[in-house]
């Protein structure tokens, strides 16, 4: 992989941990209300899988969809005013948190109804496929989104009529409270796509890498004209489902288990161009060392030095971004009256 | 030039010059490609416009109403047939939290270009299950627009603006009217799409009405005169907006407001239309605003119990000359 | 088998086809109204399942059940009653021909809405698990009827909680004037129940035996509360979607081609005790005639007399439906009333 | 005895009673076991009656409501919990296609004790899709019946009653109530499920509402006492159906309705309780009802304008004083 792509993969990874982080505690001293779902644990999806999309592929995403938009090239400053609710927001301060949308670079907006993205997706693949563009829609969802009927009636109209459309399952086990064998009779995402044809994998969702490479493949055949594919990320979350949720439902265990794997951890790991400490080593987890090794083999690229660099740049511009939230003007109510007529065009109704 | 036309003859027509004006325009729903739409409403625009702009789908409503939206959302335009009001029921979150809420949620970002289509009412012994009339249940959503078109020139003037507009709306029609005749005169320039029409003047009450409640309400009212009574019969031809100044005016001359509508009366659209009116013309009212509705029932199989479960022309007769006694 | 049970099966097929020809004349001729879906064709299935069935078991139907209620034993009468929306039929003429219900029976109803079976079934199998009792829930739906979401949301729930459900898909090949192909990315129905882990079989759904032993074998699976079976029975329907549908969407070869294989003229032929004429042999299809002489190898257990006794009774059996439905009162305003408030016990709500 | 207790541990209670009484209970929704509720209603049931009687479900509203409803055929008394009634959008087809149909379209042969609960209506920050208010919707049903319990004891009482019932019925809960205190006797005997109640007495105005209105209503008529108006406030506690008697019967003295609804006023629960009252009170009336009620706009995130959007005391201020003045 290109050292560029390393660096910036790196660099989405900090700011999404660091973004999200802030985010939790702009909520705790009262600036941010209503749902807030975080996504520490998961950066590995959200950057694999962005990194190796097309600016004009179209990107569809849920509630949990902060660093989706950030990846996606939406700057910090105007998510950061969206979940403030601000006029300067992404969504004018009308959508928040769960509703963070982006015409112009093509992200599709946040669905809070689970199981919603799965046709919207569709109908853009569909638009696609009739005009006969080379691009592509990703589509997120997460494990509990499966045994929504709109996954099953989607998929099954992506199939068949080979619609180009890559469904992300960010398979993180849990439906809030509700662990993954407790809600799905299949508990591998990816063997679900059989019932419709759909070529789908299982890839580890903590190795960055691994996801962008898979992301690229699966993105490749449906440009091909190949029809839709479905790949199932495994990760983690390491916050509660929302910041109304202390997650205390999850054994402790587990959650140190995946603690191990932090994905940006070993993102920073793979991408050093020094043999880490073994304090270092310890502190990214015992399976991701050896994995990390391998990677090392090839060489590094990126010192400690550049490393602190990009953290002290990452934590200004999530400090930028409050300050701007912060700073902006709160819209009107005349500022939602023109968002719910935006396509009235001047049409006379009555 | 007027020729007469079935209502589905209208709707064709308004599909088929959408179609063909504009590559963006395309049909969905179960079985209006090959088939021809189960009311003959996309009869032939399959062969002339194959299969990606007439899309046959799967029995998925839910979903290929939301894939509408989304195809919206990237400048499709596309017209969804759901085949009777009745499967609504399973396309309501993409009607009502996706297609009304998106422009808005994301800050007046996106286009939302979809037409919904569906006939709603009580047919011919469908029974329960498909006896729906949803009316106020889209009324009460900010986002949404609807049309319910009573004669073939709304149909064909409604839908073609609401394929030309970029909001989304609903155009709700009626399985008994496909097949009634009218005048259709494709030149005429069309009024506002929510405008309402007095069909029929009168002096004594105002009977506001819509969709296939319309007929029946002409006919009583003809049969009014005989007892005197001169009634104005007002088609909203619109449920949202309502178009009250039509109404107020009315009222202003016949004092006395019968809404006659077809779904049950409890909660149903002629609460809003009543309630509306009488905020508006309080003053102007010498008796209380009635509504002849449907019973408080499922509708019924049996075919005298149905016809009984919705108004009548002797229902309409009996309500008005009631509003009418001193 | 039973000769017993061969017979019976013969005369339902047979009831099943004069009932249903029987049924469109009195629509022809206005004494049935509203949507009326015939299933000449697909007797088999219907036959071949519910004589496999015990009378503890539940049936859910759909619009398309007038058959599947003669064989569980609502008597034509009433049937035919329903029908025609009089007062004695077995919904007291509120349901029709669409909303069949036998409490009793078990006939759990005929739901017209696509897609509707799905959870009746899987509630009551819930009971039924609960509670555990030796009891199955029959859920029977068309090919299209397995593309909406409640199809997939049921299936899961059934299989997760092991619900004794035997789904029954009978696949004619068509929704309305869509061709499987055209509604479905995978139209080998049995493969989609793979999805959720439930073992499922297709089966020759022209052929009575193989249905009444294959539902045998699955019922004993469930019954050993080894969770949800799936099967699917290739079958076809002679006459359109409904009287309103001439069905001229299908090609004339198609049609010919499966009449060839009618389960009725297939059934009788397996029962007849003597060896056919060549014109009899003809008339039941060359398909057929293989799997018959096969059959009357183990001994045939039926005469041509027997065979018309039958058919006498049979046709007096709709000829008697069809006087007491003309007969039967209708019902009135307080009955509908009734209805609605059946379950109100006295309750006095304001 | 009286207690001092929150709204969701009077449904808990309730839940625990009936749970405890009758072996058919079950208790289904996505949380509602091990988790023990988002909303904390369902808390240490599932530790007491197990995974059978409380069931964690998938995301499959459209399926575990009908679940229910098929359950509920062969004689368990499900109560369903939907986590928000923003996802009823999903299950309206058990709900109004099968739950309150099957008995009727049956002729009566199945019971259909029924309980489906729910939150609606305007939290805090939750943004349009989150911010559904349906109750037209349902009002609309023949064959449903709706509470709306306003206080810890309505919601103790209407739970247990709707279990008990069987019928199918759909408690509509509010969000920003479930933290609400107030007390709760539980030996106390019930009013019948859908009886209203005066909850001050007032000779100037009848401000009738419910659920989360309640509270902001009463607020403003304790100050309406200081411009000189007393204002008698009603709690429907049921929008299905409704007791028009207690209603009338304030309108004979006070001459003057106020309706107080937080769901969008164009075609909401407002308009058939202004509608059904001056169908039956016009003649007592000395001015036109009227509504206060949420804006036509898709609920905002940013928190003034989500407080802008749905009433506020000071506008049940204003209108009330608009409607005494002569
Ligand atoms: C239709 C619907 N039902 C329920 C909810 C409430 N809810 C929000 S997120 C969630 C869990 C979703 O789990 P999953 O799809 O695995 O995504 P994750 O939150 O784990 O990323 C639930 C039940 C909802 N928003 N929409
Ligand atoms: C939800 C819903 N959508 C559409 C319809 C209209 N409709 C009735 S039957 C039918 C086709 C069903 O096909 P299939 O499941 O194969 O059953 P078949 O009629 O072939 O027995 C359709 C589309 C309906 N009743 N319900
Ligand atoms: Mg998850
Ligand atoms: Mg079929």
């Amino acid at each position: 992989m290109e050292s560029d792509l390393l660096k910036n993969i790196l660099r989405d990874m900090l700011l999404a941990r660091a973004f999200e982080e802030r985010a939790a505690q702009e909520y705790a001293t009262g600036n941010i209300a209503g749902f807030l779902h975080l996504y520490p644990g998961e950066e590995a999806v959200a950057v694999g899988v962005l990194r190796a999309a097309e600016p004009a592929d179209y990107i569809v995403s849920t509630y949990r969809e902060h660093v989706h938009a950030l990846v996606r090239g939406i700057p910090a400053t105007v998510v950061m005013a969206e979940l403030f609710g601000k006029k300067t927001g992404c969504s004018g301060g009308m959508g928040g948190s769960m509703h963070l949308f982006d015409r112009e670079r093509r992200f599709m907006g946040g669905y809070a109804i689970v199981g919603e993205t799965f046709p919207i997706a569709t109908g853009i693949g569909y638009a696609i496929a009739l005009r006969e563009q080379p691009e592509a829609v990703i589509c997120f969802f997460g494990d509990g989104a499966v045994n929504q009927g709109t996954f099953h009636e989607s998929l099954n109209m992506a199939a068949l009529w080979k619609l180009p459309v890559l469904f992300v399952c960010e398979n993180n086990h849990y439906q809030i409270g509700t662990e993954i064998h407790r809600h799905s009779a299949v508990t591998e995402v990816y063997k679900r796509a059989s019932g419709y044809r759909i070529p789908a994998q299982r890839i580890d969702g903590m190795d960055v890498l691994a996801v962008h490479s898979a992301t690229q493949e699966a993105l490749a055949q449906i440009r091909a004209g190949n029809g839709p594919q479905l790949l199932e990320f495994e990760t983690y979350r390491f916050r509660g489902h929302s910041m109304a949720d202390p997650g205390s439902y999850r054994p402790k265990l587990e959650i140190q288990a995946y603690e191990n794997e932090d994905p940006v951890k070993v993102a920073i790991a793979e991408t050093l161009a020094v043999y880490p400490s073994t304090e270092q080593l310890a502190a990214v987890g015992v399976d991701n060392i050896e994995r990390l090794q391998g990677h090392l083999h090839s060489g590094g690229q990126l010192t400690l030095e550049q490393l602190a660099a990009i953290k002290a740049e990452v934590s200004e511009e999530v400090e930028a971004a409050v300050r701007f939230a912060s700073d902006s003007a709160e819209p009107t109510l005349a500022d939602a009256e023109a968002a719910l007529t935006c396509n009235r065009r001047g049409e006379v109704l009555v | 030039m007027v020729e007469q036309v079935y209502y589905w003859q209208a709707l064709n027509r308004a599909l088929d010059i959408e179609l063909a004006a504009d590559e963006s325009v395309i049909v969905l729903g179960e079985d209006v490609g090959l088939f021809g739409g189960s009311y003959r409403v996309t009869d032939g625009l399959y062969a002339k416009y194959g299969e990606w702009r007439l899309r046959d789908t799967p029995i998925s409503e839910g979903s290929f109403t939301g894939l509408a939206v989304g195809a919206a959302m990237v400048g499709l335009r596309p017209v969804v047939e759901l085949m009777t009001i009745n499967f609504a029921l399973l396309a309501l979150d993409p009607i009502i939290n996706m297609a009304a809420k998106v422009p808005f949620m994301s800050g007046g970002q996106f286009p939302m270009p979809l037409v919904v289509r569906m006939p709603g009412g009580v047919a011919k012994q469908l029974a329960a299950q498909h006896s729906q009339r949803l009316e106020q249940t889209l009324m009460n959503v900010p986002g949404l627009r609807i049309a319910v078109p009573a004669t073939p020139q709304d149909a064909y003037w409604q839908l073609r603006q609401a394929i030309r507009s970029d909001e989304p709306i609903i155009i709700l029609e009626h399985e008994l009217l496909y097949f009634s005749k009218g005048p259709l005169e494709v030149g005429l320039e069309a009024p506002p799409m929510h405008r309402a029409q007095v069909r029929r003047e009168g002096t004594d009450l105002s009977i506001v009405t819509y969709s296939g409640m319309l007929d029946v309400s002409l006919r009583a009212a003809e049969q009014l005169t005989e007892k005197g009574i001169e009634a104005e019969v007002i088609d909203l031809r619109s449920l949202r907006p309502i178009d009250w100044d039509t109404c107020s005016a009315s009222l202003e001359k016949t004092h006395r407001l019968l809404v006659v509508e077809e779904d049950s009366r409890f909660a149903g659209a002629g609460a809003e239309i009543a309630a509306g009116l009488t905020e508006r013309c309080f003053f102007n009212l010498d008796a209380a605003p009635q509504r002849v509705a449907a019973l408080e029932l499922p509708i019924p199989f049996n075919a005298s119990l149905e016809a009984a479960s919705i108004p009548r022309i002797a229902d309409i007769i009996a309500a008005a000359e009631k509003l009418c006694s001193p």
